[in-house]
């Protein structure tokens, strides 16, 4: 380690491009940014500006081909990464630079239980089995997963986006790397475990000299936590600066465009006639869902007796502590998750046991967009065979002549273009495809879309275009919305009315305007009190 | 998982009894034995004589009443052939298949997945077009070519190892290899299958950024999640070989079960073939629970309720 | 949008333009192709041409070794026990072992397909009829199948091919169903069942592609196996009956030629090892084609700016 | 212990049945018992095919129906009881034991039934049914188990009187047998011999030459090594028998044509082993019965083609299918053969179909009752005759009663008849007239080869194999070097 170079980690120049079918994809264009030991640089930009591949080249993660690094060097203590051996790039990943990954449910190996998988990241560094595995309990009770020992052995697929989200820091901050990247970690936390998880990172930077690099669209984080901040654009950087500096005087046309976007400080909504007496679309009452008990775990009440309506034309926000049950709500209504209990109609049809009419019914008219959008995309169709595969299964919506145009339309309503309808799912950035799974439950236009997380890994502006985009289809077609979401201030902007979630019940619900400003529940009170933009410490 | 493997027991005993009651009255479409057991010379007399005396004359429900009744005290009946009980033939077959399934699958599931999974990992590279070559023409061999020319090389060439028979150790050497080399062409294929879309896994990269060491990635990683296909197909392979290696049996000298099976169909000996038929049987469907089973401790989203 | 696309390299070319391109990229698979088609033109002409020059026999040129030209450039490949010309044999036997052993596969993988899909997707009390009968099928010894069939049918072609496809079956259901327990679990199938997608829907178009590759590597090597077991019916006077042939039979002619005349076996063995080869490459190269996540591998290989 | 007087045979099926009244109808169990374990009364010599004495010492026909049988005195069963008369008569009836179902039994006796009583200790009478010109001849294939061996039940481990007891038997690997010292007669110099079985030819050939076994049957005719392997005609015949009541083959002209179709010859060395004889006549040369002066048919395909020809100008159907039968099991190369028989028929404008079937079904075939529902049919099929007379050929292939026969030529069945009854010289020559009429004026089938085997014989031993040797391998005829 050379002690002359002042960076702990400098990229210069970086530049990557992807071959597609259509061409080449310059996802990352002369890139550079350093930071220090102790330091965080956030990096903020638009969905699919090339955050996620330009931090993955630090690592060694893009698959080569068919991407390619044009040009640019990393300098680890001024070591290039992008020469080292493959033994070397491995000592240093997970040691001494880790990353939290995007996309968690995709990021975990199915197959194996999570704890096995912490655990793993001591092992491949040379700590034995028993001492890893103790270590890796320590960890997933330092990052507040709830009973951390009993659900050691547990697989992915049985924690909520949350809980997930939490083991993957875990895994990343093991070993006290020098370097952490953190690509979107929290945008599947309740703001009172985020505000703890980076205060936990904030610890580790203070402690160990760690730099933070973190990827993040919300702005509350980079005011609270970051030194600098880089804005990327289409693939460069267009700005970089102290964070005082670029949030109070932004130089560049897309930054101000940024700052400007933020949710929350634009008030209440002003559409909601909220009083008026409209029919009710879906009812719930009393519903509850216990997970089995697995080998060692107790039953896990996911629902505990939710009882709740939704209106036709209503947007119903669903905010709560990260695994509380929400997106378990999300697929017990849609008949994903049998129900151990209670009864939920949909225009008095029965949801959750409905005769083969009602669910073609249903299935028309009740929509949902998935926490995980990779997962949720078949990777083996093109964007526009996913967003008019809706119309394939209903024939009498659309004409497969008008499928094309309209697929390119839906594209841009979401902030994408029509050239990527031919391109596959896995070419594409978080945001980006979380937007085609918006896209896609917008096709069939349906009565009510589910939302879960939906917008959570979106940069503000595009935020800010999609929820202009919902409201939009909502005044006009009448369409409902149940709007998961940990984002309080687009919760507050965009939702009627607000139920919050805690240990699988509703601890409190109301229009959205009374809850945000006069919480009952103690637990409404600490969540709204820990939001950063809202009633946090770094509130503005 | 309990209530489970009781379902699947009780079910396996319905196609147990499916299965004998086919084998049972379908075997007894194909000939009358008499043309075998008795010289081609033999009068009218001899022949009927024949027939009562082992109770072909009979009608075939009685016949099926018999076979049912004495199965039930665990009687398997005598084999036409060799006059004696078929459970203790059987029984004295199977090991010797038994072993050598065991061994030839062992061999071939080792060989296959180590060759298999480094040759996806460059599709079209030079390991993997080696690989593809040799297991293919591993799998499209014939088991006698390769038998007999293992024994002119290994035992009559090179004077290794024995040609054939039983005995120690070294005798199970050259059937075991031959008979591993179809299996081995042919998992080798499906987990360089299966591999190469596993390894472009979002999962794989999470392991190389926690700086897991390439062999683990391959071989714990990406291979569990490749395992369904593979296990499904060494099943199938395993399955034949329970069912008998009869050209290697055969070849060898090897007093198993697929010789047994095939002498006695060939002779019409129909106690024989029930009896073998219902041993395997109870191998091939407990090793098709086996499987099962592993499909949901592979991958635990799978589950039976 | 902020990504830059390159303009398009690639003007708009016809898609089977496009995929012959991506097939030259594969010089494997060319290969592969060039080959199979000239199977396929052998099995469609061979016999009008050569049907009768195949079948002479001429004693003297029993056995002739390879290369020797005395009898004619016909016998670059030797002559078989009967000194008929390898080369012609193997070009008219062309006919009838692709019409076997692909009717055959074909038969087996589309029904045991079907049955996968069924048994994997809806896992209630259809698929454990489904398996059980599978393991019936499994378990039923396949000599005596084809005694059966013999008996109760007249003996024909398309008993032999009943015969093979029925004992197969097992493979690519097994196969299928492992692979549909598994992949009608992950979120796109769930999503695309939330849209109202049918059953038939979620299999061809979500399921199926993820299965197929598997099914079609199984299927290739399949192709090898069935052609060489077929020869082992004809014995029996199931199948074909001489002086119709195929190479399997041609290779159990062979077999007792092993330590002497080497390439009466050998010619068609490899024939037979190639077809297999031939078709394994081809389906990789599909593989490859047909996983969007893969596809690069022969896309980028025309532009090394 | 001395190994050196220990040798190891392999056969070419798995000897799973030890029952000593199948020995003459199941090739394996006459090789490992016959002359080993347990002896006959008589036994015929391979050279002259006359039959000499064995157990018993003389013989005479008292009556065209009584036989009185004189016995060796002095032996005694591996069990040490006594041979006597009443064990011959023991042995006797044991053979016609119904629940034994004795296939040696079943060919020799048909319908004829004896009875057999001990006049003294050492001589017996067998009454018979019906006359039986060829005692002595049957005798020679009757094997003398001790009287301790069960009538009801096939043994396990039979008894006998001859030079080697049957020591241990593994129905799944190997069966041993072991010098027996209380033998009457000389002592022959292999102490212990174990038997075991290979299917596979080359197999059987590769372990003699690596010194795993000392004798090999049954090799392949394209593995032979001259150095090693010994040819010897094996008693069978091979020929294709013409089912004569369906168009075309009920001519006399086709029939001849199949015959003249192709060149004998041309097989052996080829197809055949180089040692293989063209057949005349459905026996051996050194059967009695045997006509020398009949030559195969030749080889003329022109006269072929006229016959043919000439039929088809009478009406004849002679373009109709005609199927020939034949099941692999029966001849190694069956299949090439026919092809090539079918070839020349073909150019004599015969149209000859293969048909492969399974055991059953060929056997089905050739006996009586035929199938019905047929075209014109063939079967290849092999007889051996190996007990030196015509008669155990003639009765049963060529009669209009005999169980396998296509023929009802009164004649014909008039002469063998007589032959049947008749001993000596006139025996012979009415058989021979009857092997005459058969190839000249009824070809009643279409006769191919005198079959040849061979046999490996590893350094260690000397052998020399005979017709006999497919029937009976005697352990005493070995010679150690
Ligand atoms: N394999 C690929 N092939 C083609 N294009 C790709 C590929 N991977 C990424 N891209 C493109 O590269 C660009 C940058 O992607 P990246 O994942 O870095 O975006 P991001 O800034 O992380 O966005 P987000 O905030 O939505 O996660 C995107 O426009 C994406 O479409
Ligand atoms: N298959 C499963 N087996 C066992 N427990 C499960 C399973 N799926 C979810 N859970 C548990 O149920 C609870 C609710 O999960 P759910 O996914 O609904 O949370 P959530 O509110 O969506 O959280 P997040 O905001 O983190 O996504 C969590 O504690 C989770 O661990
Ligand atoms: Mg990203
Ligand atoms: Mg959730």
């Amino acid at each position: 380690m050379t002690g002359n170079n002042r960076h702990l980690v400098e990229v210069r120049n970086l530049s990557v491009e992807f071959h597609t079918q259509d061409g080449t994809v310059q996802a990352v264009r002369n890139v550079s940014w350093h930071i220090d030991r102790g330091e965080t640089l956030a990096i903020l930009g638009e969905s699919g500006s090339g955050k996620s591949v330009s931090s993955s080249a630090l690592m060694g993660l893009i698959d080569i081909p068919p991407g390619r690094i044009t040009s640019g060097e990393v300098l680890y203590r001024g070591e290039d990464l992008l020469k080292a051996s493959y033994e070397r790039q491995r000592e240093l990943n997970g040691s001494k630079i880790a990353m939290i990954f995007q996309d968690t449910l995709a990021a975990l190996n199915p197959v194996y239980p999570v704890g096995w998988q912490v655990a793993e990241t001591f092992r491949a560094h040379g700590v034995g089995h028993k001492e890893a595995d103790s270590r890796a309990l320590e960890l997933l009770e330092r990052v507040e997963l709830p009973n951390a020992r009993a659900r050691f052995n547990d697989y992915p697929h049985q924690f909520s986006g949350g809980q997930r989200q939490r083991i993957m820091i875990a895994m990343a901050i093991a070993l006290d790397p020098d370097l952490l990247i953190a690509d979107e970690p929290t945008t599947a936390l309740d703001v009172s475990v985020q505000a703890r998880i980076l205060r936990l990172l904030k610890d580790l930077q203070r402690e160990r000299g760690m730099g933070l690099l973190m990827i993040t669209h919300d702005l509350g984080i980079v005011e609270g936590l970051a030194d600098r901040v880089a804005v990327m654009n289409g693939g460069e950087i267009v700005e970089t600066g102290p964070v005082g500096q670029v949030f109070n005087a932004p130089e560049h046309a897309y930054t101000r465009n940024l700052l400007n976007a933020v949710p929350g400080r634009q008030g209440f909504p002003a559409s909601a006639p909220s009083d008026e007496r409209r029919d009710t679309l879906i009812a719930v009452r009393e519903l509850s869902k216990g997970y089995p008990s697995s080998s060692r775990s107790p039953v896990v009440m996911a629902l505990d007796r939710v009882s709740f309506t939704l209106a036709r034309g209503e947007t119903l926000g669903v905010v709560g502590e990260s695994g509380s049950g929400k997106s378990t709500l999300a697929r017990t209504l849609l008949g994903l998750e049998k129900a151990s209990n209670g009864t939920a109609s949909y225009k008095d049809r029965d949801m959750l046991q409905p005769t083969s009419s009602d669910r073609t019914v249903l299935q028309r008219q009740i929509q949902m967009v998935f926490q995980d959008p990779t997962a949720s995309l078949n990777p083996r169709m093109t964007v526009e065979e996913i967003i008019s595969e809706p119309w394939a299964i209903h024939r009498e919506i659309l004409p497969k002549k008008d499928w094309k145009g309209r697929v390119g339309d839906l594209l841009e309503q979401v902030g994408l273009s029509r050239e990527h309808a031919q391109r596959y799912p896995h070419q594409f950035s978080g945001g980006q495809r979380q937007r085609i799974a918006i896209a896609r439950a917008l096709a069939l236009q349906p009565e009510v879309i589910i939302c879960d997380e939906a917008v959570s890994s979106l940069d503000v502006s595009v935020q800010a275009q999609i929820i202009a985009l919902l409201k939009s289809l909502k005044d006009e077609h009448g369409l409902s919305y149940i709007f998961i979401a940990h984002d309080l201030p687009v919760v507050r902007s965009f939702a009627d009315r607000v139920l919050v979630m805690r240990k699988g019940q509703i601890v409190e619900q109301g229009r959205t305007e009374d809850l945000f400003t006069n919480p009952q529940h103690p637990y409404t009170r600490e969540l709204l009190q820990s939001d950063p933009v809202l009633g946090g410490p770094v509130a503005a | 998982m309990r209530g489970y493997i009781g379902s699947r027991m009780a079910h396996s005993a319905i196609s147990m009894v499916g299965l004998v009651v086919l084998v049972f009255f379908l075997a007894r479409l194909t000939g009358n034995p008499v043309d075998i057991y008795l010289p081609i010379e033999a009068s009218a007399e001899a022949r009927t004589a024949f027939s009562e005396a082992h109770g072909f004359d009979d009608p075939l429900i009685v016949q099926f009443w018999h076979f049912v009744r004495d199965l039930a005290r665990l009687d398997f009946g005598m084999s036409l052939r060799q006059d004696r009980p078929v459970l203790d033939l059987v029984l004295a077959a199977f090991p010797t298949t038994l072993l050598l399934a065991l061994c030839a699958m062992f061999i071939a599931l080792v060989v296959a997945i180590v060759s298999g999974a480094l040759a996806a990992q460059r599709p079209n590279g030079v390991l993997d077009r080696f690989v593809n070559v040799i297991s293919l023409a591993g799998a499209s061999l014939p088991n006698f070519w390769l038998a007999i020319v293992a024994v002119l090389v290994f035992a009559v060439g090179l004077r290794w190892l024995p040609t054939s028979g039983t005995g120690g150790f070294v005798h199970w050497i050259l059937p075991v290899m031959v008979l591993s080399v179809r299996p081995c062409g042919l998992i080798a294929q499906v987990v360089r299958g299966s591999m190469i879309s596993a390894m472009s896994s979002a999962y794989v990269k999470t392991a190389r950024a926690k700086g897991v060491r390439r062999t683990t990635i391959i071989f714990v990683h990406a291979l569990r999640n490749a395992m369904l296909p593979v296990i499904t197909v060494a099943g199938d392979q395993a399955t034949g070989m329970i069912n008998g290696a009869v050209v290697v049996e055969v070849i060898f000298g090897l007093p198993g079960i697929g010789k047994l099976m095939i002498d006695s169909i060939q002779y019409r000996d129909f106690a024989m073939v029930q009896g073998g038929v219902i041993i395997t049987a109870v191998a091939i469907f407990a090793l098709n629970i086996a499987i099962d089973l592993s499909y949901a401790l592979l991958d635990p989203r799978i589950r039976y309720s | 949008m902020s990504t830059i696309v390159t303009p398009g390299s690639r003007p708009n070319r016809s898609a089977v333009h496009r995929y012959l391109l991506l097939l030259w990229h594969d010089k494997f698979a060319t290969a592969a192709v060039m080959f199979l088609l000239l199977v396929f033109f052998a099995a469609l002409f061979g016999p009008a041409l050569f049907e009768s020059a195949s079948n002479r026999i001429n004693l003297l040129a029993r056995n002739a070794p390879p290369l020797s030209f005395q009898h004619g450039w016909t016998f670059i490949l030797g002559a078989d026990s009967l000194g008929r010309s390898i080369l012609l044999r193997l070009i008219v036997g062309a006919q009838n072992t692709m019409l076997l052993a692909a009717s055959a596969v074909v038969c087996s993988l589309l029904v045991g397909s079907f049955l996968g899909f069924i048994a994997g997707y809806r896992n209630d009390w259809t698929s454990a009829v489904i398996m059980r009968v599978a393991d019936v099928v499994m378990s039923f010894p396949s000599l005596l199948l084809a005694l059966i069939v013999l008996y109760v049918l007249t003996p024909g072609i398309a008993n032999v091919i009943l015969v093979l496809a029925i004992t197969r079956i097992p493979i690519y259901l097994r196969t299928t169903r492992a692979e549909v327990l598994e992949v009608r679990e992950r979120t796109f199938v769930t999503a695309a069942r939330i849209m109202g997608a049918s059953p038939r829907r979620l299999i061809w178009r979500h399921i199926r592609p993820t299965v197929t590759p598997t099914l079609i590597t199984i299927a290739t090597l399949e192709f090898a196996f069935v052609m060489l077991s077929e020869s082992s019916l004809s014995f029996l006077g199931l199948g074909i009956q001489p002086p119709a042939f195929t190479w399997g039979a041609m290779v159990a002619q062979g077999q007792s030629y092993l330590s002497t005349a080497w390439w009466v076996a050998f010619w068609p063995g490899v024939a037979i090892t190639l077809t297999a080869m031939s078709l394994n490459l081809f389906a990789n190269w599909l593989r490859i084609v047909g996983d969007p996540v893969q596809r690069w591998r022969l896309e980028s290989r025309k532009k090394t700016s | 212990q001395d190994k050196s007087g220990d040798i190891t045979i392999v056969l070419s099926s798995a000897v799973d049945v030890v029952e000593p009244c199948h020995m003459n109808s199941t090739g394996y169990i006459g090789q490992v018992l016959k002359a080993n374990v347990v002896e006959t009364l008589t036994r015929m010599d391979p050279a002259t095919s006359e039959i000499k004495p064995n157990l018993a010492t003389e013989w005479k026909q008292i009556d065209p129906q009584t036989w009185q049988i004189k016995l060796r005195e002095g032996v005694k069963f591996q069990d040490g009881t006594d041979f006597n008369a009443d064990a011959v008569v023991a042995a006797l009836d044991r053979q016609f034991s119904p629940e034994l179902q004795c296939r040696d039994t079943i060919r020799l006796f048909a319908k004829t039934t004896i009875e057999a009583k001990a006049l003294d200790p050492h001589t017996v009478e067998i009454k018979t049914s019906a006359p039986m010109p060829l005692m002595p001849t049957t005798l020679s294939q009757i094997g003398m188990t001790a009287p301790g061996t069960s009538t009801t039940e096939a043994t396990k481990s039979p008894v006998g009187t001859g030079p080697y007891t049957f020591t241990s038997w593994d129905p799944a690997s190997n069966l041993v047998l072991t010098r027996f010292d209380g033998y009457w007669g000389d002592k022959p110099q292999v102490r212990q011999a174990t038997y075991v079985w290979r299917e596979e030819p080359a197999l059987r050939a590769s372990m003699v030459k690596v010194g795993e076994a000392d004798l090999g049957l049954q090799i392949a005719p394209q593995d032979v090594d001259p150095q090693m392997d010994v040819g010897y005609l094996n008693a069978d015949t091979s020929r294709i028998r013409i089912f004569m009541d369906k168009a075309p083959l009920d001519d006399v002209r086709i029939r001849k044509a199949l015959n003249l179709a192709f060149d004998r010859s041309a097989f052996v060395g080829t197809i055949m082993s180089p040692d293989a004889l063209p057949a005349s006549q459905y026996m051996l040369p050194s059967v009695s019965g045997y006509d020398d002066s009949l030559k195969p048919w030749p080889y003329d395909p022109e006269q072929a083609k006229a016959l043919v020809e000439e039929a088809r100008a009478d009406g004849v159907a002679v373009d109709t299918p005609i199927d020939l039968f034949g099941s692999q099991f029966m001849q190694a190369n069956l299949d090439e053969m026919l092809q090539t028989l079918v070839q020349g028929w073909q150019e004599a404008g015969l149209n000859v179909q293969i048909r492969m079937v399974d055991k059953i079904q060929h056997s089905a075939m050739r006996r009586k009752p035929y199938p019905t529902d047929r075209g014109p049919t063939m079967v290849h099929e092999l007889h051996d005759n190996t007990a030196g007379d015509a008669f155990f050929t003639m009765m049963v292939y060529y009669t209009s009663e005999g169980a396998l026969s296509n023929i009802s030529d009164p004649k014909l069945d008039a002469v063998l008849e007589e032959a049947s009854v008749s001993t000596g010289d006139k025996r012979r020559s009415l058989f021979q007239q009857a092997n005459r009429t058969i190839q000249q004026d009824v070809v009643p089938d279409i006769m191919l080869f005198h079959m040849v085997s061979y046999m490996r014989i590893g350094p260690r031993v000397s052998f020399k194999p005979d017709f006999t040797t497919g029937g009976q391998l005697e352990l005493a005829a070995i010679s150690l070097k």
